[in-house]
Order: C-alpha cells, then structure tokens, then sequence
C-alpha cells in the first residue's frame, strides 16, 4: 500500500488532503467521518464579534464561485470554547485560521489560541491592513514578514502563511514569509472578482467584489504554487480550484507537499475522502512508494520541436 | 393538475440531525413533467437513506452540464413529496434561471445527484390544533407535504393557496385530498392582495378558531402574518429562501437576520433554517 | 435606431465592440467584412524580428484557454509594408499594439509607427522591462507612467495603455498612465497561469507558464474594468472573457466605454458581427437610445436584507 | 469495415482561398458509427457553403459539451470525405481525450458546429504520374480523399497502410475501390518498422517507377521518406499536425519550423498547411 503520509514542517499528516478555510465545518460531520483527513483547517476567525458581508454573498460564474462571506466570527472565547474542544474527539491535526487588523494583534491572538488542540496556526494576511491603508497584508512582502515576524516570537506553533493570488510579488512575498519564520505556506486565497447581473444592472455580490474560487482559479493558483516551490525550502500547500484526484495530482507534480479543498465541497460533501480514495488507487496504479515520489516532479524539459528564428 | 401530483407522502416523524445523516446520492428520474407553463414535477427514485425527511427539509440537487446551461453551484429544492414505501422522492419546481433550465432538460432514466435532508423542517407543536396555511408560488411546493402531516395527525387544515393567475395555482388537489379546506386567491381575480385576505384571514381566526400560521414563498404575506399573528397571539413558521453554496451549514452565505434574546443574530438558513419561528423573521 | 457609437478619447467609434489584440488578423477577412468592427487592433509587434516561444504554445482548462505565444514579430518593416496598407482598405481605425524592452525603445518604436493609416496606438505593457529585472512595465505605477510618458512626446497619436491583471496595484497603475498621458486603458491582458498534464508530469506549455484568457478571466478582468472606470477619467476599454452579449453589458455597465473580444473568436470565429447585432438589439429591447445610457450605469444600491451584527 | 466508410467523395478542383471562404456552420449529424474499438466515423449533412473543399484541408470541430466533457476550443479533424451531391461531409476520427470523447456522445439528428474549411490541402502536380501513399494511425483518415483524387485524374495509386495490429487497419478496401493497390503492414505482424520498409519502398520505386509521395501520421514514416526521396530525387507532401487555437491562422500557435532559402521559417499548420512540401520540414 503507497504511504501517503505527507511532513508539514514538524507536523506529519497521514495524508495530503485537507480542507480550505472557510469550506468547512463541524456540520461536515454529518457527512463523513471526519478523521480520515490530513488535517482540519477552521474557518478564519478574529479575536472580536463580526457580522461578515451584506447578502447576497455568493453568486457564480462559468464555472466558478464568487464570495463575500467576509469573516463573520463568534469571537475567540466562543471559537475557544466550543469549536476546539469538538475537534479534540479527532486524530486529525487542528489548524486554526485567524486574521487581525494589524501585526501586533495577529500576535497578541497568536498567543492567546495557542491552547492544547491546536497543532498549527493558519494565517490568512489577505485581509486588509489597517496600518497600510487597508492593502492586504499578503499583497507585500514586507506587511508579511512583518506579521509573520511578530507572530513568530508570540507562539511556538507551526506558522503557515496563507498568500493571496491578487499581489504582483508573490515570490517575494513568499520568501518574506519564510524569512520571518514561517513554517509552510498556502498558496493561494480567492482572487478579487466581479460579477453584475446584466438584465438588472445590479452587482450579484452585496459587497460588490468578492474571491473567486472553483475550478476558474486553478491555472493561477496552480502557477503561484510552481513559483514558490521552487522559491522556498519550507513546504508549500498548494490550494485553488481542485475538485478531481488530477488536480490534487498536478499540484504534487508542481511541488505541492499537500493540498486544500475548498469549493469542490460544496459542489459534492464527500469530495475529500473520495480524493483520498483516488490518490491512493493513483500511486498504486503508477507503481509509486509514496506521495512524496511524486511531489515536486515536474517535466519541464525541451520539447521536441524547437522553433526558428525568423532568418 | 397531472394526477402524479397526488402522489403519496410519507415523512419520518423526528427530525433531529444525526451522525452521516446526509448524503450525496445518484437517483434516476421515474418521472418529470410540466404542472403548467412554468413549473415542473420531477420524481426521482431515491435510496432509502435519504428518505428519512421532514416536511420542510430540502435537497441540494446537481443540475446537469448541458450544452446550453453550465450551471455550478447546486440549487435548493424543498421535498415535495416523500414516499419511502415506493422510493419516490418529488420536487416542485419553477424553471428560472441557468440551474432550473438545465434540470428542465432532464428525462426519464437520467441520473440526478442530490445531497440531503437538509434544514430543520416544519415542526407543529401540540398545543397547535387548527393550523392555517398560506402559500404563493413557489411555496406551494414547499407546504405541499406539511397538509400531508397534518392530515396524519388528524388535523383539520385551511389552505389559502395564491398565485398571479388561477393556471399558476397547484397542489390545490393535493391539498383537498388530505382533507384541507382550500380558499384560492390570484392577482388577476383580484382577491390576494394584503387588503384582501387580511379580512378573510380574521374571519377564519373567528370562525374556524386557527391556532397557527404556516406559510411561504411572499415575503408580504409573512409580514401580514406577523401583524395578525401579533395582535391575536398566534403562532406559527415560515420557510424561507436565500442564495447557497454550501447548503450544509459551512459557508455562511445564507444568513439572514433574526430577532434574538440580546438583539439580532444571523441564522443560516440551510442550517437553522428553512423553517424559522414566523414572529422571529426580522 | 440605436446609437451604438461610443468615443474613446478623440476616436470616435461606429460600435463598442473590437478584437483584442494578438486574436485578430487579416485571415478573419474571409469569415466577414471586417468593416463592421469598431476598430482593428493588431497583435502586437516589435522593432525587430523575434521568433516567439517554443511549442505547445497553447492548450486549454476548465472553459478557460491558456498561452505562451509570446510576440512572434517579423519586425517593423514588414508591418509597415504589409499590415498597414491591408487595413488601409477599411474605415474601422486601425490601432497597433507595440511592445519594446525599455521605456526610450518604445518611444521611439513608437515615432516610427505613427504613420498615415494607424490610428492610436496601444501600448502593451505586460512584456518584461530589461530595465527592471524583467518585472513587466504594468506591474509597477512607475514603469507604466516612464513608458507613456516618454512615448507621450515621441508620438501625437493616442495611446492606449493596456493593463496587465497581474498586478497587486491596478489602480495605481491606470491612475499612472492617466497622469502621464494616455488617452484610454485597456483592461486587461491575459494573468499569469500554467497546467501540467497529470499523466505525465508535463507542462502543458512550452514556455512552462502563459497567460489564462476566456471565460474563466472574465470576473477578474470586469472588476479590474470597474475599479478604473472610477479611478479616471479617461475611457476604459473592457477585456476579458467576453464571449456572449451578457458579457459586452457587463463590461459597458461597469463602465467601459468599448471592449475587446479576445478568445472568443477562437470559439467562434463570427463572435463579433454577432456582438454587434445582439448589442444593438438589445439596446432596442431596453429601450435605450445609445450605448452611452448603459456605460457605469451599475447599480450597487444596498440590499433590502441588511445583516445584524451579533449582539 | 462498414459499408459507409466507402462513401462516395466529390473535392473542389481548385485550392487558392478566396475572401468570405471560411464559415461557421451547424450541422446535422447524419450518421455516426465505430470504425474499430478506436475511431469512429462522423457524417454529417452540411451545407453547400462549406463543401468545396480539398483533399487534405480541415475543419475546426466544436465538440459538444456534455456533463462529463467540457472541451474549451475547438478541435482540428481532416476531411475524410466530401460529397457536394449528398451534402455529405464525413470525419475519421480516434477517440483520444476530452474533445474527441465529446465527440463520440453525438447522436444522429444532434447537432454539430464546424468552422471550414481551413488550410491548404493536397495539390498533385502535374509531373508526378505514380504517387506512393503511406499513411499510419489517423493518417489513413487524411490520406483517404487522396485517393479519390488519384483515382479522378486516372493516376495509378499505391497505398502502404500501417497500423498498430490488423484490426486497426482503415479504408483499405475505400483505397481499393478507387482502384489503388493496397499493401498493409503492422506492428504485430512485425513488418511497419522502418527496416522493413525501406526495401518494400525501393522495391516500389523500381517496380512501380514511383515519383511522388503522400504521407500523414507518423513522423518517424516522414523521415523515412525524406531521406528515400532525397536519395532518388523523388518530391511529395505530408501533412502534419499542431496544437491550434484558432485554426484559421490569427493565433500563431500552430508554427513549426521549415527550411528557407535563407535558414529556417515558422510556418503556421494552420494556414500554410497542414499540407507541406516533404523535403522543407524540419
Ligand atoms: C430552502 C429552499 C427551498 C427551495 N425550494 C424550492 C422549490 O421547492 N421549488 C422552487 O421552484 N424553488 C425553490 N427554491 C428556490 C430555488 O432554489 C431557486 O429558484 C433556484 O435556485 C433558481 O436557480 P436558477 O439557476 O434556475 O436561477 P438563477 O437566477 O440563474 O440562479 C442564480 C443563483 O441564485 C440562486 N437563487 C436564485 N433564486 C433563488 C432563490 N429564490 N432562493 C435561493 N437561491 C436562489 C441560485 O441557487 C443560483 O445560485 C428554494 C430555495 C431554497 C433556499
Ligand atoms: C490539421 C489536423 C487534422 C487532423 N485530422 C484528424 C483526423 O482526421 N482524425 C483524427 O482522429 N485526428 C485528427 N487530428 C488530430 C486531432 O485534432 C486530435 O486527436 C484531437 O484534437 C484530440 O483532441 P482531444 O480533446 O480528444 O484530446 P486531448 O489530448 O484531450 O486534447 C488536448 C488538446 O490538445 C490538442 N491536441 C491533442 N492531440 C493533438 C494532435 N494530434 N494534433 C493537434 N492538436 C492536438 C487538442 O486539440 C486539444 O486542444 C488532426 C489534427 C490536425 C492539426
Ligand atoms: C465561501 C468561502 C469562504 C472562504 N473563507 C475563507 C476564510 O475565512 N479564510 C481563508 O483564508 N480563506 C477563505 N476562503 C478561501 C479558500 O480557503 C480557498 O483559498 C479558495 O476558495 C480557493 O480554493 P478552492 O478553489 O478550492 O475553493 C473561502 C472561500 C470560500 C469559497
Ligand atoms: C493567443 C493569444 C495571443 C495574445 N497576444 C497578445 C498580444 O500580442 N498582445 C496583447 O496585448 N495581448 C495579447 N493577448 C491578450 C488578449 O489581447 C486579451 O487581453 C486576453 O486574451 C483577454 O481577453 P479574452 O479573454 O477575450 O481572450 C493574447 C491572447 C491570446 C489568447
Ligand atoms: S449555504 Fe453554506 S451555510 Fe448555508
Ligand atoms: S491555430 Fe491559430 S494560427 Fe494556426
């Protein structure tokens, strides 16, 4: 039987697959047997109460999904009190996703859910940095090591990075992020989008723009996880658009350590353990050992035909 | 009204969730046919472990890739009816947008993926005797298999049933066979306005003694309830709609607020909902 | 009879709709008479000659098409001797799209094609700037503002800064271009993207990565259309993704005066007659007496359903 | 083979493309069967527009999206024959992945939306009296209306037709019934390999006085024939295949290189083939 088991850092995974933050919950539950994930990631949370985005706040588009759920949060107490412990009945490493307004509270609420239950820290620096006239953390390298940096020093869990495909530096951003001590990095969030509905002229969206996720979002964030693969020496954990075990494939193949899923559970509940299924059955079919045979493969070799010049 | 529209209904009395009580399932469509020029009735043949459901509940259905439609997300679909004997399962429904219009396209034998029970669904509590139900459009569907259940229970029911024209009426049949009282309305007879039936609705508090207001499918309609309910200490429930992703209670696209102990809390309604206290609606 | 003519700048077009460049040339004049077009825009061409990069040069994933053509050019004589006088024989304004390695080569690649018969040029600014490791001259405000600036006195025909949706700094970028003298913006080009064929490990293109265009573009594109129609006060020229007349609206309600059809007329080659007639028909359904009652006319009123904040 | 395979071919005499000559039109599938475990045969009634066409030209085929397949750009197939009379135009095709597996869903009656035709196709000229062919795999679909054209202007055929085993071996007896002497060889019989066919070939040139060949499918064969020809002064055409996105040569996807006068050139497959001379491919 291929050994699917997968190292994040100083965290093993019995398998590469997990879910995106914010595609997932305790109610997965009712589905499947949660335990057979790599891991659990949690729907980002922030220190305070918020209410998230006017309605509507999903809409779709060729085969993609747009949101605007923002991020509603009960707060830390609540999170602390009843989404950890429910997850404490699991195997499955618990990665919890937060966000805060500027670096020095990503730290303070880095300490304060580094409680036992907690294996690793998600951080979601797409949200908006209140001290850089809300440009999202992730779209610099420099909000980023700092955030990453000051986090480093609040909390002795795994660190991963969660980088946004809407920068125009996400090499550099990714070498910030590993620069400061980050443990791993996702690559990537949703990708600032639109929608209007053409009959009325309205935005779908309350918010009026929102991610883009789905099947749509791949080739960029499948790009992004190539790029800082190669990059970076901490692992990366590729996340966009997968929804079949060949997307989970070309991930690894792109240098993926691991991957996320996140719209495709909503398209079908099951998504993950039927990936899991298909990923084993591929290694044995490929005669590979292991996942990690496959990780990082890709043939970018010359091809054949080579063109001409113009004379 | 195509006489598959009276088709028996047979829902599982509890409704509290349990562990892996929602599946993702193949059903083959036995039957789909148009009920008049904008909805459709599709019965499907659905394995039994998705057929402990409630009046109230819904499916998240797959509408099929087509070459004219490449709907993506699924699409909410309250039960219409639910007979665990035969392994029928039936959903009543509009043909809208790119979702609908693909599951339009849909014929005999074809395979349909479906993801349920989902939502609370109705609950009628004891000390409610002499339910009143008002339905328009859309909600027909949605209220069709709670006239079932308050026929089991032995209840007597008044169904107002409204709609834009009397061809756009259903289920009024349906509604007869489990014994309902049926008053329709529709906007070209002129009698479904709120001036209207806010008369014929006191008359039956006075006449009929109705204990408890079930409805869905106008958002005007639940806010006259509200008031009359209000001011004459009536309960009751509403189903409710919003636009979903997930359906399963993750993402939080569904919210809507409700009035609360301390205030207003956002509720999900894929999750908390569809069917909501009728007075907590804000 | 509707008005379908919309102005861009000085240029005053017969109807909003024009091909994108690098998806159009003089073979399209067999499928239709490509005097119906607002405007003919060429692929975009450079001094000298170059041969473009390796093959595969294109291939396709999930309803979006991805390439790394690159700019095959035959050089600046051959345009001149042949292309112009082939578009001469039209009314529709040719515009010519160029690309050079440094701001001072554009400029004066620019003097060079300011001929009689072209009439703008637009300014394809996603190629790598040599001056700035390579990063590409629309990614940054700066690069974008030295290249029309420099281009801005070397020519007197009006220059259309194309955008690149690359970029963390869109706004920034079109607000450069506009303050150092473009007439109009194209949004956008084609984002960064690449596939591997999980079946054998191999990437899809020959160039490794390219650029992800169709559909899938389209909610990235129409929001970057929409936040630089509110960011200047020259016209915007919507692109990307658009493929039916739902799309045209979309891009002239969120404010672009005209748009590009790209990869569309791959899908079919007739796409545009065919914008242009349901266009005016749908003018007509509406009830609208021109294009212009549609440009930025969206409407992000607040939603009826406002969320409560948790107590 | 099916009887349909021998379908009667009718080309345009002349080549040179003339404005407005590339349409977009749909098309009714006429008939639709497997040729062997791996191609099938597509005929479809097309209209009068598109059917003056070449022997070696194409078309630009828009597979159908079905909720297994979702092909994106169109797909490339050669002419396998054309019949101005019947309106008949007729595909050969391998069902490879996700565009030809589309394909392989339409059903008679259901539509097909084709853009052509495209290329230059075959031109025979006027010195050369006694054409070889030599086509492999998918090539045999290319080659095939080839030999009608052969068999028009009453030059005698030679068709050398390779497959992997017997069983995928095509059009050999379409090949016969325009009158060519048909050999085939395979890869299970052990005779395809190039040491095998090197001496058939010469054996043909001196037997048969061979002075032209015709070649699809197998570059290894387009070698073979490069350095045969080269060495016996013997000209010839093969036509080669790209990825493409347009197809109609706007794109410059489709390029490879060729030998100039003056070092090499990109050619597009598109549009200045996919028929090429066989001695200027690099
Ligand atoms: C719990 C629940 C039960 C429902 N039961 C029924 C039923 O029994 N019969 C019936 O005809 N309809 C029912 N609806 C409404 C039905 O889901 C929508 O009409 C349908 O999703 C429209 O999809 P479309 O693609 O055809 O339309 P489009 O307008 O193209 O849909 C675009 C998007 O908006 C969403 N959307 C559009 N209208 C609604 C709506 N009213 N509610 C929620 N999302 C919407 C769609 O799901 C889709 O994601 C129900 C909705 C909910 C939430
Ligand atoms: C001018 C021309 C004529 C052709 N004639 C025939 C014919 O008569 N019969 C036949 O069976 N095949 C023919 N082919 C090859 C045929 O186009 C491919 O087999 C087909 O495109 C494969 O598509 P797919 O989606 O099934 O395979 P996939 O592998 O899923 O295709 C992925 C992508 O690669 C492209 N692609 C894959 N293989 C080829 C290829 N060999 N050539 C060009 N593009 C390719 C596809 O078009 C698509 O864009 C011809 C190709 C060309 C260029
Ligand atoms: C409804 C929804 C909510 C999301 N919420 C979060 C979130 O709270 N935090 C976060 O880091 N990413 C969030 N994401 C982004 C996903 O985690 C993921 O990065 C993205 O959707 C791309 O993956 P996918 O294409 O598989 O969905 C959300 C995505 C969706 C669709
Ligand atoms: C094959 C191909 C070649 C292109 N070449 C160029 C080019 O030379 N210059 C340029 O500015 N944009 C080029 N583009 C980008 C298009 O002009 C357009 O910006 C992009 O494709 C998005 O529009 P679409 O989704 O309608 O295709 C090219 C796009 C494609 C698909
Ligand atoms: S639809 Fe996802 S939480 Fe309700
Ligand atoms: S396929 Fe576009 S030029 Fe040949």
């Amino acid at each position: 039987m291929a050994d699917l088991t997968t190292r994040i850092g100083a965290l093993t995974l019995k398998n590469p697959i997990m879910p995106a933050s914010g595609t997932f919950s305790e109610e997965l539950a009712e589905v499947f047997d949660l335990d057979c994930l790599g891991a659990h990631v949690t729907k980002t949370i922030t220190r305070g109460k918020r209410a998230g985005n006017p309605v509507p706040r999903v809409c779709e588009a060729n085969g993609a999904m747009l949101n605007s759920i923002g991020i509603p949060s009960k707060g830390a107490d609540w999170f602390l009190q009843n989404t950890v412990p429910f997850y404490a009945d699991y195997d499955a490493p618990l990665v919890i996703s937060i966000s805060a307004n500027t670096a020095d509270e990503f730290a303070r609420f880095a300490e304060e859910v580094s409680v036992p239950g907690v294996a690793a820290i998600e951080v979601n620096i797409s949200c908006p940095n209140v001290e850089d006239h809300g440009k999202a953390f992730a779209m610099r390298p420099g909000a980023t090591g700092d955030v990453i940096r000051k986090m480093r020093s609040a909390t002795g869990l795994p660190l991963w990075a969660k980088l946004s495909p809407n920068t125009g530096e996400v090499v550099e951003v990714a070498q910030a992020a590993e620069a400061a001590g980050a443990d791993a990095l996702v690559t990537a969030n949703t990708m600032l989008a639109m929608a209007i509905d053409s009959a009325t002229g309205r935005v779908r969206l309350g918010n009026v723009m929102g991610g883009l996720s789905g099947p749509a979002l791949k080739p960029i964030t499948l790009r992004m996880t190539y790029q800082c693969a190669r990059a970076v020496s901490i692992p990366v954990i590729g996340c966009g658009g997968i929804s079949t075990v060949d997307d989970v494939l070309e991930y690894l193949i792109a240098g993926a350590r691991a991957v996320q899923v996140g719209t495709a559970t909503f398209i079908s509940p099951a998504t993950m353990p039927r990936l899991i299924g298909e990923l084993e059955q591929e290694l044995e079919r490929r005669g590979l050992p292991s996942v990690d045979a496959l990780i990082g493969s890709v043939d970018i070799a010359d091809e054949a035909i080579t063109l001409a010049e113009y004379a | 009204m195509p006489a598959s529209l009276c088709v028996v209904s047979d829902f599982a009395p509890t409704a509290a969730p349990v562990r892996h009580s929602v599946h993702e399932v193949d059903c083959r469509v036995k039957a789909h046919e148009w009920v008049n020029g904008q909805y459709r009735l599709l019965t499907l043949s659905a394995p039994r472990s998705v057929l402990d459901c409630q009046p109230g509940q819904f499916f998240h259905l797959l509408c099929p890739q087509t070459d004219r439609f490449q709907p993506y997300l699924r699409r909410p679909m309250s039960i219409y009816s639910c007979d665990r004997e035969n392994g029928d399962l039936a959903f009543l429904y509009k043909v809208a947008g790119e979702g609908t219009g693909a599951l339009a396209g849909l014929e005999t034998g074809n395979v349909l993926n479906i993801v349920g029970p989902l939502g609370q669904g109705f609950e009628i509590r004891p000390e409610w005797r002499r339910p009143l139900l008002i339905a328009r459009g859309v909600g027909l569907a949605t209220l069709a298999p709670l006239a079932q259940e308050c026929a089991r229970l032995r209840l007597p029911l008044t169904a107002i049933c409204s709609a834009r024209s009397p061809d756009l009426l259903m289920s009024t049949d349906l509604f007869r066979s489990f014994g309902a009282e049926v008053v329709t309305v529709t906007d070209t007879e002129g009698n479904s306005d709120v001036e209207s039936l806010m008369p014929l609705i006191e008359g039956l508090i006075r006449s009929r003694g109705i204990d408890a207001f079930f409805t869905c499918g106008s958002a005007r309609l639940m806010r006259m309830l509200q008031e009359i309910g209000a001011r004459h200490g009536i309960g009751g429930q509403v189903a409710l709609e919003q636009h979903m992703a997930c359906g399963i209670g993750m993402c939080q696209a569904c919210v809507r607020p409700f009035r609360h102990e301390d205030g207003a809390v956002n509720l999900r309604v894929c999750r908390e909902g569809p069917v909501f206290d009728l007075q907590e609606v804000l």
